[in-house]
């Protein structure tokens, strides 16, 4: 046992922390830590940065342009990006259709889609969910029909995230009606900028447009976008949930809304002291604090067999639940650190630089604890998670 | 001993309840959400013509109610349908503090407020005051107002501001707050109005050097100030009450109709059993609504145990509900689209008005517990 | 609405109030409000001063020597009783088997058990639970053979409450195997001197042996003592749960118990100040006195709902849930106020005079808060209450 | 950063849990329960022998381990099977206190120790001193002792007491205090020894005029108290993560067996979900043990936020734990003579000893988050 980092991964942690001092844009920091929207070109900066370094595809082995990187080197940097207030890099690319690619697709897939996520040629997005279908993803009725070289792609897709910047869309499709329902789904990629593809923003709960509807109608996909065999999409489909859930924690999410929590908690007045010297809400941020101090030495457990090669099971499941557990109290923590500044509704100052209504530091937190409900739902409810735990941990 | 209404409320709540159902279809609730009053002119004249501003106030200042359970009876109503009309700042604060201090000629406001022609918003807080009734620093100066009012709810539709400022006394002593009438277009008053998450708009208002006539006595609006915040905690906690009546309707209604995985959702046990605990905590906060109601009018110190008793239950209640009811539907509950949005938004930010459950349990610790 | 009592309710209190005062012996509130343990004689002694004066049957009509009382009243006379630390009254006979025989007995049962049951000639105990049915009380093995003029009783009855002092017990039994499990079962009272009774004590966590094991081997039982028909026996059965369940919520004993708890925390010492001045500490007592506020208000809607000819219906889960919640907080909390020596096991101190360790308010919270742990269990543990709400209101 | 033991770590957890799996027969339990030592001689030796009490002392002491981890493994492996054995009491309070703070002819006492043949008790806290390590008013005078010492665990089987006394300062100062040496049949020392509900012993502590032996410098003892209670508190919270485990186990084996309704209860949703969050918070607990048995060589104030961190989470856990696993089992949870019973109030006994969650948090307060 030993709970320090050896040497060789101080010293990596320093470099990433180097590089990111001398190289993230205080003009992106500065909104990631304010809670604003980022632009589809801020993204692309950041991005564009990462890959000069050789870091932007962290899970990535060496032979694809990835860094290498083993569970614990990737977790450093993780920490230390958020820690940084740099922009999280857009995963669908990178973390979800990467690996499905390099595991499953044709050498040709794989020499021309690969780079082009390299170097932002292609801006993709998520193609899983569909109306009506929640945390059951295999009840997908998207169809795909054999139309000579092509596919017909008819049906909805929904809670695409940032599908509006996006001009690449993984998507899972039925391919066939006959057997269990996971048998007949297959992984196609299809462009964006296909006649029959509409995009239409959801607007959320804290009035951002992150989501959207993607509605396809007679979209025609070449056949060679099929990935891997017609009629297993499913095995990669969750080939790409299980790669999705590295930093399930969110323990660097965690660690920042913290301190943004303390700084606003030691700013903010009650009684004309500040609210931090207040016991009972000092009591509740020392008690979202034990849980993350916890929670953070769990997941270096998990990312430290990792490490060692233990595929991550039914643990991620637990960092799931606790860690979303944890996020959303400090998002809630912090909404009540504001006291009547939570009321005005601040959607535009997000994404503006307008005159800000109360503290600076007020304009973020309401719309960051209505947003970040969506936690605690997506990428399989808690309520799958625990089910999950009950059958592969507990056997019940 | 007797938990029924009277047969004058119960066709109050009767009437209030068709009218609002009647009224509240989802255009009109997005119409509203894009107004800059929070309510429309219709629905604010029906409401008057059917009472429900009046039952705000008792017989002699021209209303015919004006008891806690009245209060509480209009405000759940309101609630249910998640309306956003500023009953609370015109009616109970504003009416309420003018019924309460105003010289004659200002108690003759009352009668086109009940009518539902005059609408008030309460200026108090400031930035930095947060929830603290008796910190205030706007400052008097030849009877002219400066300084500055946080989050003043109904404050860009309001006619006439109630604007409080320190006439005397330590910048949190209870002595030495005064209270204003103020027109909204005086001279050296700006206002900055924005939406509330919750729906409605209010406004950050600056005075400087702004003329205003005294409402009651100098320096002694504390008790009035007190009570009619007070009167203002059982409406937004009878509000909560509606609200979170409404929101387990359609969670209900939603877990029946849902199906995943082959069945209902509300066939799952682990979703039931949340679901009985969120309706053994609704029944809680209904109680605590009648607790605060029926003790509105008792002496200061016995109300205020159960103004602190009640905004405290109501605060917790409330987050245990909104959210939930948004786990509970999943992705369809994130959707501003969708019904609960609303409902939810309006009731998480219950506990950011009035006090939250830390200031209210800290002073229920003073008050019932140390 | 109106949360006062009517003038005739404050005249029934003080009435109430005023016996209290004038007959409770002092040595019987001294034990129940320390804690201790009750014995046989101390619970006969304080049920023949109650039916003294026509106070022992609170919800016995008065046809049939009960008081006559309306819900609110009976609420009154049982606050009042925890208030002064009365004992409580043994519910076998009086609760649970008296509305039964006065609803389905025959004039004969009624005119011969109904008064031993008021002049204390009977001690009854409950035979409803098996091992292994849990809450699952149709689930009943126990065999009930008619034989002439009796029937033979062969089985094994559990947590059998004070089963040690009882000389008749009420069993469901099993007389026939046809139908639903609900169908074949009857209601039969049972002498406790009878061949072929065992009673074993079960030592429950706490040290204590309120329970009881009741082994029936060949037991024989007068047929006239069958209650109402042959195998309808789960109709009285639930008939009888219905009854049991007035004061369900136990706003009494949790007011008693917040007063005690309050008590402590004035006395004990942290860090040199009262421990009711300890922020956090006086935070979990505010919050468990705002729930139990609530509470109260909701009891009483159901008790006036009641008094008004209403049926308690699932409302009294919800009491049930909320009641446990709130008395095992408190027994948490009283625990914990007395810090080190809620260590010392004193199950002997409760019994006798033993001069104590340490306070003399510290010997009980401990076992009462190990013991309380039976609330959410019996009677229909809370999940069970769960799925009724969310049935029978809900409607899921 | 490992997260594995040490292959000597490894070892003598693998022949300790063996060991233990053969010794403490349900049998042995009961034995120990009703016996004054809470240990059995052939349990004791046995642990000598294997080195286990040798694990929680470094080799200048004549142990080979000492660290956080030594003793994290070590406590756990006892608390999964809910033994009651002396190990914080002689081994890490008794036996560190001495390595710490002894004279050459008072360490000579560790060997004993360390050979199972010699017990100790900390007769430290006082009746009202709850868990505040610097309140101490025991008196000295001429060298002897007068005071009264409460709840000292295991001082009715110790050879030895050490005892602490206030030589200078006000009651609750941090220097002045002073420990002492002092045997079990000195003069006017008279012990009441009872049983605890978590099993073991312990004694109340009268010290009348007793004849002492100085431990440390005078005044100087609080550094290694603190110090020795940090130690103690890994170990109880590694105890207590083993309790958990073996809690945990014990529920979802009866959760597959029991039947009711037709279908073994753990099938039921409601109870897997719950049964779920136990596991998840059980693996919090664990972490946190690792988080205090990593800092336990940390200066004094970074270990002191663990010692508060973990312990603060273990207590909360250890209720969670308990309360739930009695709820899940039904009735037999209940009864004393079921493995449970045992194990759940050892378990929620954690709590009461080296501060709990309300002292814990007011420290973490004080340190970490203020």
């Amino acid at each position: 046992m030993d709970l320090n980092y050896t040497d060789d991964q101080i010293a990596f942690r320093n470099e990433v922390r180097n590089f990111l001092r001398d190289n993230l844009p205080p003009r992106l920091s500065d909104k990631v830590r304010d809670g604003k929207e980022l632009t589809k070109q801020d993204h692309e900066e950041w991005h564009a940065i990462l890959n000069s370094r050789g870091w932007l595809a962290g899970n990535w082995p060496k032979e694809h342009g990835g860094t290498g990187w083993d569970a614990v080197q990737r977790n450093i940097f993780e920490d230390e990006m958020t820690k940084a207030n740099a922009p999280r890099i857009v995963p669908f690319g990178l973390a979800m259709l990467g690996p499905v690619l390099m595991a499953f697709g044709s050498d040709d897939q794989k020499g021309y889609w690969l780079p082009r996520i390299l170097d932002g040629s292609d801006w993709w997005c998520q193609g899983y969910s569909e109306p009506g279908a929640g945390s059951d993803l295999a009840s997908v009725r998207t169809s795909a029909l054999r139309d000579g070289d092509d596919y017909i792609v008819n049906g909805q897709k929904t809670w695409t995230t940032l599908g509006q910047h996006a001009n690449m869309i993984f998507c899972l499709v039925r391919t066939s009606k006959e057997g269990k329902r996971q048998e007949g789904i297959s992984f196609l990629l299809v462009d964006m900028n296909s006649p029959g593809i509409e995009v239409r923003p959801i607007v959320l709960i804290d009035g951002g447009a992150e989501v959207n509807e993607v509605f396809l109608d007679n979209v025609r996909v070449p056949a060679a976008n099929l990935v891997g065999e017609e009629n297993k999409g499913w095995t990669y489909a969750k080939y790409l949930l299980t790669h999705e859930r590295t930093n399930i924690a969110g323990v660097g999410f965690a660690s920042a809304g913290l301190e943004t929590l303390k700084r606003i908690a030691r700013a903010e007045l009650s009684g004309g002291q500040p609210l931090i010297k207040n016991p009972l809400f000092a009591a509740r941020i020392g008690q979202v604090q034990i849980d993350l101090m916890a929670m953070a030495t769990t997941n270096l457990r998990v990312v430290s067999a990792a490490a060692a090669g233990q595929a991550p099971g039914a643990e991620s499941s637990m960092l799931k639940v606790k860690g979303t557990q944890v996020r959303q109290e400090i998002n809630a923590l912090t909404m009540q650190a504001i006291g009547p500044y939570a009321m005005p509704f601040v959607s535009e100052a997000l994404e503006g630089d307008n005159d800000p209504v109360g503290p600076a530091y007020a304009q973020a937190p309401t719309g960051q604890y209505l947003n970040n409900r969506k936690l605690s739902i997506y990428g399989g409810s808690n309520e799958v998670q625990r089910s999950i735990i009950a059958k592969a941990i507990l056997e019940l | 001993m007797n938990f029924n209404l009277t047969e004058e409320r119960q066709m109050l709540q009767d009437g209030l309840r068709r009218f609002l159902r009647d009224q509240y279809t989802p255009d009109l609730l997005a119409q509203i959400a894009d107004s800059d009053t929070g309510t429309s002119t219709d629905v604010w004249n029906g409401l008057a013509e059917m009472g429900v501003i009046g039952a705000l106030f008792n017989e002699d200042q021209g209303g015919f109610g004006g008891a806690g359970f009245d209060i509480a009876v209009v405000a759940e109503e309101l609630g249910r349908v998640g309306a956003t009309d500023p009953l609370i700042d015109t009616g109970i604060l504003g009416g309420g503090l003018i019924a309460a201090l105003g010289t004659d000629e200002q108690q003759s406001m009352l009668e086109d407020i009940i009518a539902g022609k005059h609408h008030v918003a309460l200026a108090h807080a400031e930035p930095g005051s947060r929830y603290d009734l008796s910190r205030v620093s706007t400052a008097v100066t030849d009877g002219k107002l400066t300084g500055r009012k946080a989050v003043v709810v109904n404050g860009g539709a309001a006619d006439t501001l109630i604007v409080s400022a320190r006439t005397s006394g330590d910048v949190a002593d209870q002595d030495g707050i005064s209270l204003f009438l103020v027109a909204v277009n005086a001279s050296g008053l700006t206002r900055r109005i924005y939406p509330l998450t919750g729906g409605g708009h209010a406004a950050e208002i600056t005075l400087d050097d702004t003329p205003a006539t005294p409402l009651g006595d100098a320096g002694q609006a504390y008790a009035a100030l007190a009570t009619a915040h007070a009167r203002a905690t059982c409406a937004i906690s009878a509000e909560a009450v509606g609200l979170m009546d409404a929101i387990r309707v359609l969670t209900t209604d939603y877990l029946k109709t849902r199906k995943q995985f082959g069945q209902p959702i509300g066939k799952f046990q682990a979703l039931q059993h949340r679901m009985a605990d969120v309706l053994i905590e609704i029944e809680q906060a209904r109680s605590a609504v009648i607790n605060l109601a029926g003790h509105l009018e008792a002496e200061p110190a016995t109300r205020d145990i159960h103004v602190a008793a009640t905004k405290t239950l109501i605060g917790q209640v409330a987050r245990l509900v909104a959210e939930e009811a948004i786990q509970m539907h999943g992705g369809i509950g994130m959707t501003q689209e969708y019904a609960l949005a609303h409902l939810a938004k309006r009731l998480v930010m219950v506990d950011h008005r009035f006090g939250d459950t830390l200031y209210h349990m800290d002073r229920f610790i003073a008050l019932a517990v140390a």
